[in-house]
């Protein structure tokens, strides 16, 4: 087992959570390659087989956020070799807006990331689990459901050197 | 991968050049051997070396002539079809040749640590200092023979015959000797 | 007058406009009079919260119960309406989806409190007075209400029957509720009172295949009357909005800003604005796409412009990733990582 | 009113001394196509090929305090050097810092200790007659030549460095200098060795092993009839001019080529005076050489372009293909 | 209705490959705390036919509604488990495949406990995802029975035949002037040394001549629409500027043309033609073509001699491009190679140094009825070479260029060799890294080339260079290699250098594969179904691939392949109909508001946008089910068939079983009526 407290505290004894959406022609035939080649690499990945990242709803992204993962992966055909012509663009443009949003949500945009793998390149898939496991154990765990549902609304009365009242 | 001291000659090379690993994959094709400009003067091929190195053969690389005939052409680097960085895993070996005492010729270390004693202790190289230093420790005879050029040289104003030295030197002392104790605690 | 079913309306944190859409049923309301015995209603009536607190566990028939829930009164009425009344209607868009003081949910309430009553250019507080919960005075202590963190739709806190989605409703699907009411014809828990279509539904103007290079901002465009708003580079938010208001806004050459809600079925408004608009840019390369998304400033104002509060993630992060500080964050622009780029 | 262009510059050691023509030259040169080079402060010898010999991280270091000041200098981001071997180590430096994630931190760290610090990728490193020739261009050169170089065949020898390893022009067989010929008027010749070694430091430490290969550069110029040999590095000009003598004494050869700078013949072809290019610091004398600009070269006039012959097989054209 | 479901989980240990890392006793028994499974069991093979009974059988008695079955990756045997559900009277598409195999134990092999936690969340996930399949039907097409074959060179020749041969139509359309390929270009084939015209003409002429093929060359393929069993097809006939009807090939216009140029294709840059012309004799057709780039009259306007010669007025040189569009029901594509430029490496010399050849250089100056009538001659077309290397592996096992092995080229080497040997009394040396002579009877080529006194030497040459060291060199071409045998530099002069460069994919193989919407890999090579058990079909259902455009391979490797492609057609066709999978995009068109986002983004033009309605529509036949449109849509009315909004989203719940915070603040609206 991998310790994850060397790159941040928070994480324990647990692991990042990465949900994967892979699609079905390239990254998926990737992953497999890799299993076939015996290419390790961390178990921080739970992937999803889309048809092709065109399937992509920034819904599903959020749902895992908000579900506990650390973060997710979202790996298609190269652009340009879409076995759907260009549902990777979409991904991209999708992915691209939903970053800044997140962002904006206080999520660091590197918790969503976009990557490329033919079905040929098993070592390339594995190399971005790799690389995208490390930026997330860097980041640290991302604690949606402690960070943004304060289970108690009540919290600690604000501190009264603030007011000089009256 | 297991800690330094355990690994044999042929990892630590691989471990202590950027892109190393892939000599791993040599082919053993002989292109290196067939492009190199200096090869004539080497015991071995540089494909002979790199078999003797994955070989275990540490003594034989060790003590081989073969990375000190290298001309850092690049040739071999550009031409090899498995993209091993050959020139920098010669210039490892000569590293590894020099800790272990064993290399070939002292001659051949001898220059290339007269040309950096000039550096760290001036900041600049000092081709004059060099030129001189050298060939009288190590070439005596040659250096009478060369007298003519080296005159005709400064005649020309090409040879300068003070060292330049640069201003912060203590700066460049600094970074070079923690570059050194980093390659050290890496080692 | 006993024999009536009782009828109470609530307001928690909203603006009141609620109310006086309540009023734009018109006539109508002589007819909610008659039927209903109207018990409370803090904006018109003199009822107090120990009345309500008198009576008889569900003996409400129907409380209209609009604005968010923000403070810790906000709670306890919620609490007690709940327990008091049959049936429980979020009513209006700070009930159902967060609305304006749903926003709050941008920042925490130690930023709320500094900007509301320091930091704000209008605000002259020499002493850097806030409000406290509670305070010692010489006649006893003083309170306030708990001001909370993280602004909640009323149906994250209690169950809630039905929702009346709108900023404010429009009259007709108040009307729709209360008749139903007054029939007994309820609909099935869970109903939201509108259309299951969006808001181009209604919307007169004439679409077509889209691809948007570029987003304007209103005051940079006169927008061609006829042609719908986002063919034109127009933000409008009613691709994603539930119908029902009859496409006000876009019919004034506004793009519509969503106050209805995500429309049936849809879990998450704003993301669905992230896809649908991502979906026709005009671009294939990561530099291209930032540099169109670069005329959209504040995506998440816009896509979460009304329902922050009851979208999937609800709030920004409490804890900053890596200490960085909320505000660096919003302002850093993301791009694709180059090495993901190819 | 031309553009002027600024650059970030790394001299390198051998131009204060030994090819103090080229720093001539190049300077004359510079004025002339609006080139503005701004010395990096302080900046320290590049190592050259042997402290990577005897220990990298600190060789690695050495070039990177160069990078740093070169970015403290607050210039352009284009750093050039004239000397091919300065231009390997700092482009290497640079390329090997961007790949290679541990060496990139460790130099950093190193040069921490000095209160420096180097971004991987924050520089250009280019090598001058990259600058000439893709900046300034072949184009706006020509309008510079009062005095083309007609008359003189020049075999255009690049060296190892300039294109090794992996620098975009073709790694084996460049054609950018033989360009720039061209356009000074200059009679090319189609060098097969352009991009051989000079024998690099090896004339100090295995002159048997050097010689040759010096020999066979210099027989190869004289087989194709170079009158001179036109070089882009301090390394390859001292090599090849300083120790032809000796050459000639160990193979009893009597090779007379001399070996200038390319910015000695820009110089020339824009009509400069001599003195302003360094020439006469040469140890083979350029002068009979360079007397043959002018003249004409009667064999060519007399050649009348031949039929092809109606057996020999076509040639494949070199229009598409060759460089990736 | 999901509350009802009962589910049986299926842990396969397949063999060692899985139980070997993940515990899948330990599995089993935790999917039974899962809602809703009802029977969970591991066991050995779950793919071999008692395994599949397991599950058959639990269905039956167990009145299972939805399987899970935690084995290798769905691509492996998805179609394997579904058939199981189907004999079992179960709807396949209730069927979900958990990848613990290629995607769990096979990449966490050091960490048994992480690989094992692994494969629950991904048996969490598949059972959630499970939970929310709903039935579905394939649908079913009748097949067009006539076949595109794209690409006629032998393999594409040999799938033609077979499919004409069984009584099928077929369309082979061809870039070039003539069928015939690279094939029609080399003079002997390996290790036989068969003539290659004597082999391959009456195959060309069969295609000619036979009644169910229709033959199209100097064509291209534009267009591929549709779906297996119905491709529409659009192909452009570039004008040849001749008409076929009149012309009978008698050759008296480019006897007469005046504009000679190189021939580039037929003869490899080796030989010239004129603008009007028909590659080589024994072409088929047999019509010549005009090339308006070299031609004179369509340069300036003048000349027209072709057409004052032509006895049949056959000239037409204000002939247009035609356009043609047809169905078809299956495609084969045989799209062939192209030879590795050699002047990617410039040390080689070729083009710079005029006695430097390419293979396919070399095969056309030993055809009999190439441009030296088969003499083994220099550039100068006159001298005999004294001496030949021949250089192995240009552009072939090589990262700079191309990092696979061209799989002939050591064959056709010695094929070299001998024919200089044959030709001339010249030495050969053959410089190679490894030579590769596995096929039936190669290595027996291999062993007489040795015995006829060919070099060998064991190394890549490093360079040929015409500077000379020594005078034995001077005037010659110095082929530089390492001897790895001897382990020494050694320049080898000879008068003639071979470069054995290798195949590579066609230059546009990457466009072909976009519009024929098939994989590629990276070097450009058409990707087959699967590499090992499946190396015929691709991805696109009704769409093969033969020959080199699918990897470097020999000319009876190609033969097979064609036949094998050609089975595989007909087998389709024998079936009558075909049944596509029921991935498909279905708008609600009650709910849906027109808002026009998805029109645009279909990249099959499978959405229509009624304007009456105001709705958009999804065209099941154009859809190809990647769900771009499904994601897109605002208002959440396209729905993905089998990758429903519903089962994504419960799949990543599934898959988070472990870190999920617990349901109480889940946010969502209840779907209902609307009032």
């Amino acid at each position: 087992m991998v310790d994850y407290k060397q790159y941040h505290p928070a994480w324990g004894d647990r692991s990042p959570v990465i949900i994967g959406f892979l699609c079905n022609w390239c990254s998926y035939r990737a992953a497999d390659l890799a299993g076939t080649s015996r290419f390790g690499y961390p178990a921080t990945l739970r992937d999803i087989r889309i048809m092709c990242t065109g399937r992509l709803d920034p819904t599903f992204v959020i749902k895992a956020l908000r579900e506990g993962a650390d973060g997710v992966l979202v790996m298609g055909c190269h652009p340009g070799q879409c076995h759907y012509e260009e549902g990777n663009f979409k991904a991209m443009r999708r992915v691209a807006l939903l970053r800044r949003t997140l962002s904006q949500l206080g999520v660091h945009p590197d918790r969503v990331q976009l990557g490329w793998a033919s079905a040929a390149q098993g070592i390339i898939f594995t190399e971005t689990v790799k690389e995208m496991t490390e930026k997330i154990a860097k980041l640290g765990p991302l604690k949606w459901h402690d960070n943004n549902h304060d289970a108690s609304p009540h919290l600690p009365p604000l501190p009264e050197k603030e007011a000089t009242h009256g | 991968m297991p800690k330094t001291s355990e690994r044999g000659l042929f990892e630590q090379v691989m471990a202590e050049t950027p892109g190393g690993e892939t000599l791993i994959t040599c082919l053993q094709c002989g292109t290196c051997g067939g492009s190199c400009p200096s090869g004539a003067d080497m015991d071995s091929t540089p494909r002979r070396l790199f078999a003797l190195l994955s070989a275990g053969m540490d003594k034989d690389v060790l003590e081989s002539n073969t990375p000190w005939y290298c001309v850092s052409c690049y040739y071999c680097t550009v031409r090899c079809p498995q993209d091993i960085p050959i020139t920098d895993l010669m210039y490892a070996i000569k590293q590894k040749a020099i800790q272990a005492g064993k290399y070939h010729q002292d001659s051949h270390a001898a220059f290339s640590e007269s040309f950096i004693g000039y550096v760290e202790r001036y900041g600049r190289s000092f081709e004059f200092g060099l030129a001189t230093r050298y060939h009288l420790t190590h070439h005596p005879l040659s250096m009478l023979r060369k007298g003519g050029l080296g005159f005709s040289m400064m005649r020309k104003g090409r040879l300068n015959v003070t060292p330049e030295k640069i201003n912060n030197l203590p700066q460049l002392t600094a970074i070079l000797k923690e570059a050194k104790r980093i390659a050290r605690q890496e080692a | 007058m006993g024999d009536k079913p009782k009828l109470a309306i609530y307001w928690a944190s909203s603006c009141g406009g609620c109310e006086i859409a309540i009023l734009a049923i018109h006539e109508k309301i002589l007819d909610v009079a008659d039927y209903f015995d109207f018990i409370f209603c803090p904006c018109i009536l003199d009822f107090k919260r120990s009345d309500i607190e008198a009576l008889e566990d569900g003996e409400i028939a129907v409380t209209l119960f609009n604005g968010a829930i923000r403070t810790d009164e906000n709670l306890e009425m919620a609490e007690l309406l709940r327990r008091k009344s049959q049936v429980l209607v979020a009513f209006g868009s700070c009930a159902t989806e967060g609305c304006a003081p749903g926003l709050a949910n941008f920042n925490d309430r130690e930023q709320m409190m500094n900007f509301i009553y320091k930091d704000a250019p209008t605000v002259v507080n020499p002493e850097g007075i806030i409000p406290l919960e509670a305070i010692q005075v010489a006649e006893g202590e003083l309170e306030l209400p708990g001001f909370w963190n993280t602004v909640k739709t009323l149906d994250q806190v209690v169950p809630v029957e039905y929702y009346l989605p709108g900023c404010p409703p429009e009259a007709k699907w108040i009307e729709a509720l209360v008749e139903a009411v007054m029939a007994g014809e309820l609909p099935p828990p869970g109903t939201v009172v509108g259309m299951d279509v969006t808001v181009c539904d209604e919307c007169p103007r004439e679409r077509e295949e889209k691809k948007i290079s570029h987003f304007y901002r209103p005051y940079e465009i006169i927008p061609d009357p006829d042609k719908c708003l986002l063919d034109q580079g127009l933000f409008c938010a009613g691709i994603a909005t539930r119908a029902g208001c009859g496409a006000l806004c876009p019919s004034v050459n506004m793009g519509c800003r969503g106050c209805y809600g995500p429309n049936e079925g849809v879990i998450d408004g704003g993301a669905k604005l992230i896809s649908a608009l991502a979906s026709v840019l005009d671009a294939n390369s990561p530099e291209e796409i930032d540099k169109i998304l670069d005329t959209l400033p504040d995506p998440a104002g816009y896509f979460y412009r009304f329902g922050l509060a009851h979208s999937m993630l609800h709030r920004t992060r409490l804890e900053m990733e890596n200490g960085q500080k909320m505000a660096a964050q919003i302002k850093e622009t993301p791009r694709l990582d180059p090495k993901l780029k190819d | 009113m031309e553009n002027s262009r600024t650059y970030t510059y790394y001299p390198g050691c051998s131009l204060q001394a030994t090819a103090h023509a080229y720093d001539e030259s190049m300077q004359a040169v510079n004025k002339q196509l609006g080139l503005t080079f701004n010395e990096i402060d302080d900046w320290n010898c590049c190592g050259a090929t042997e402290y990577f010999s005897v220990d990298a991280l600190p060789a690695y270091s050495l070039v990177a305090r160069n990078l740093s000041l070169a970015v403290q200098s607050n210039g352009s981001q284009d750093l050039v050097a004239p000397c091919s071997a300065c231009f390997l180590n700092l482009r290497k430096t640079n390329d090997y810092m961007s790949k290679y994630k541990d060496l990139n931190s460790q130099v950093n760290q190193a040069l921490a200790a000095g209160g420096l610090s180097y971004e991987a990728g924050a520089l250009n490193v280019r090598h001058l007659l990259d600058v000439v020739i893709e900046d300034v261009g072949l184009e706006q050169i020509k309008t510079k030549v009062t005095k083309p170089l007609s008359g003189i065949k020049v075999a255009p020898y690049y060296g190892c460095l300039i294109v090794r390893p992996e620098t975009g022009y073709n790694t084996e067989y460049p054609t950018h200098l033989d360009e720039l010929m061209v356009t000074l008027g200059a009679d090319v010749v189609d060098f097969p060795m352009k991009t051989h070694c000079c024998g690099g430091h090896m004339t100090q430490i295995s002159e048997e092993t050097a010689y040759e290969l010096i020999r066979r550069l210099l027989q190869n110029a004289s087989d194709y009839g170079a009158d001179a040999i036109v070089t882009l590095c301090p390394m390859c000009q001292l090599n090849l001019d300083a120790y032809q003598n000796e050459v000639n004494r160990m193979f009893g050869t009597n090779f007379h080529i001399p070996v200038l700078f390319f910015t000695q013949l820009m110089g020339i072809a824009f009509g400069l005076s001599e003195n302003a290019l360094g020439l006469g610091s040469e140890i083979i004398p350029a002068g009979p050489a360079l007397a043959k600009i002018g003249t004409v070269d009667e064999q060519k006039t007399r050649e009348r372009p031949k039929r092809r012959d109606k057996k020999a097989l076509p040639m494949p054209s070199m229009d598409s293909g060759g460089n990736e | 209705m999901s509350e009802e479901e009962k589910i049986g989980v299926y842990i396969c240990h397949c063999g060692h490959n899985i139980a070997g890392t993940v515990d899948v006793e330990g599995v089993a028994e935790w999917a039974k705390s899962l809602p809703n499974v009802t029977v969970s069991k591991d066991y050995k093979f779950m793919c071999s036919s008692l395994g599949q009974e397991l599950i058959e059988e639990d269905i039956a008695e167990q009145g299972l509604s939805r399987v899970v079955v935690a084995a290798c990756s769905p691509h492996m045997h998805e179609p394997t488990f579904r058939g199981a559900c189907s004999r079992a009277g179960l709807n396949p598409y209730l069927f979900e495949m958990a990848n613990i195999r290629e995607h769990a134990s096979w990449v966490h092999q050091d960490d048994g406990e992480a690989a094992t936690e692994k494969a629950k969340s991904i048996v969490s996930g598949a059972v959630s995802r499970a939970r929310e399949l709903e039935p579905l039907e394939p649908f079913r097409a009748p097949i067009d029975e006539t076949t595109l074959v794209v690409g006629g060179g032998i393999a594409g020749i040999n799938t033609a035949l077979e499919i004409a041969n069984a009584g099928y139509k077929v369309i082979l359309v061809e870039r070039e002037p003539s069928i015939g390929g690279h094939m029609a270009q080399f003079d002997k084939t390996f290790p036989t040394l068969d003539c290659s015209a004597c082999i391959l003409t009456p195959k060309m002429f069969d295609v000619g001549n036979h009644p169910n093929i229709e033959l199209m060359t100097y064509s291209e393929v534009e267009q591929v629409d549709g779906y297996v069993g119905n491709f529409t097809v659009r192909i452009r006939k570039k004008a040849r500027m001749i008409d076929v009807d009149l012309c009978t090939g008698c050759g008296d216009c480019w006897e007469r043309c005046p504009a000679k140029v190189v021939d580039t294709v037929y003869e490899a840059g080796l030989g010239y033609r004129t603008a009007v012309y028909r590659p080589f004799p024994q072409a088929v057709p047999k019509y010549p073509v005009i090339d308006t780039e070299s031609c004179i009259y369509f340069k300036n306007g003048r000349c027209r001699a072709c057409e004052k010669f032509c006895p049949t007025d056959a000239i037409k040189f204000d002939q247009e491009d035609e356009i043609i569009v047809t169905s078809v029901g299956n495609i084969v594509l045989a799209t062939g190679y192209d030879l590795f430029d050699s002047r990617r490496l410039p040390q080689y010399g070729y083009g710079r140094l005029a006695n430097v050849f390419t293979s396919l250089e070399f095969e056309r100056m030993t055809n009999a009825s190439g441009p030296t009538d088969g003499k083994v001659l220099l550039r100068d077309g006159v001298t005999e070479p004294k001496s030949v290397a021949i250089l192995h592996c240009i552009g072939s096992r090589d990262k700079n260029t191309n990092d696979y092995c061209s799989a002939i080229c050591c064959m056709a080497a010695l094929k070299f060799a001998h024919l200089v040997k044959e030709k001339t009394d010249a030495e050969v040396y053959n410089f190679y890294i490894d030579m590769r002579t596995a096929p039936k009877d190669y290595e027996t080529f291999y062993n007489r080339l040795m015995q006829e006194g060919t070099h060998f030497i064991r190394g890549r040459a490093a360079e040929v260079t015409d500077a000379a060291r020594k005078p034995e060199e001077v005037g010659k071409l110095i082929v530089q290699a390492e001897d790895t045998l001897i382990g020494k530099q050694r320049r080898i002069p000879v008068d003639m250098v071979i470069l054995m460069a290798g195949m590579q994919p066609r230059h546009d193989s990457q466009e072909v594969s976009h519009r024929f919407g098939i994989g590629c890999s990276d070097a450009g090579f058409f990707n087959e179904s699967h590499p090992k058990l499946d190396p015929i079909a691709t991805m696109n259902a009704g769409i093969f691939i033969a020959g080199v455009c699918q990897g470097p391979k020999d000319i009876p490797a190609s033969v097979s392949q064609g036949a094998a492609a050609a089975s595989r057609v007909l087998s389709l066709i024998g079936k009558g109909e075909v049944e596509i999978e029921p991935v498909r995009a279905h708008i609600d068109e009650d709910r849906c508001s027109g808002c026009r986002i998805c029109n645009n983004l279909c990249p099959y033009n499978a959405i229509d946008f009624l304007e009456d309605l105001a709705v958009s529509r999804v065209n099941p036949a154009l859809c190809k089910g990647c769900g771009t449109c499904v994601a897109a849509c605002p208002s959440q009315v396209i729905d993905g068939q089998h990758y429903t909004f519903n089962s994504i989203m419960s799949q990543i719940e599934g898959l988070l079983w472990d870190v999920r915070p617990n349901g109480e603040e889940k946010v969502t609206f209840q779907k209902t009526e609307p009032v």
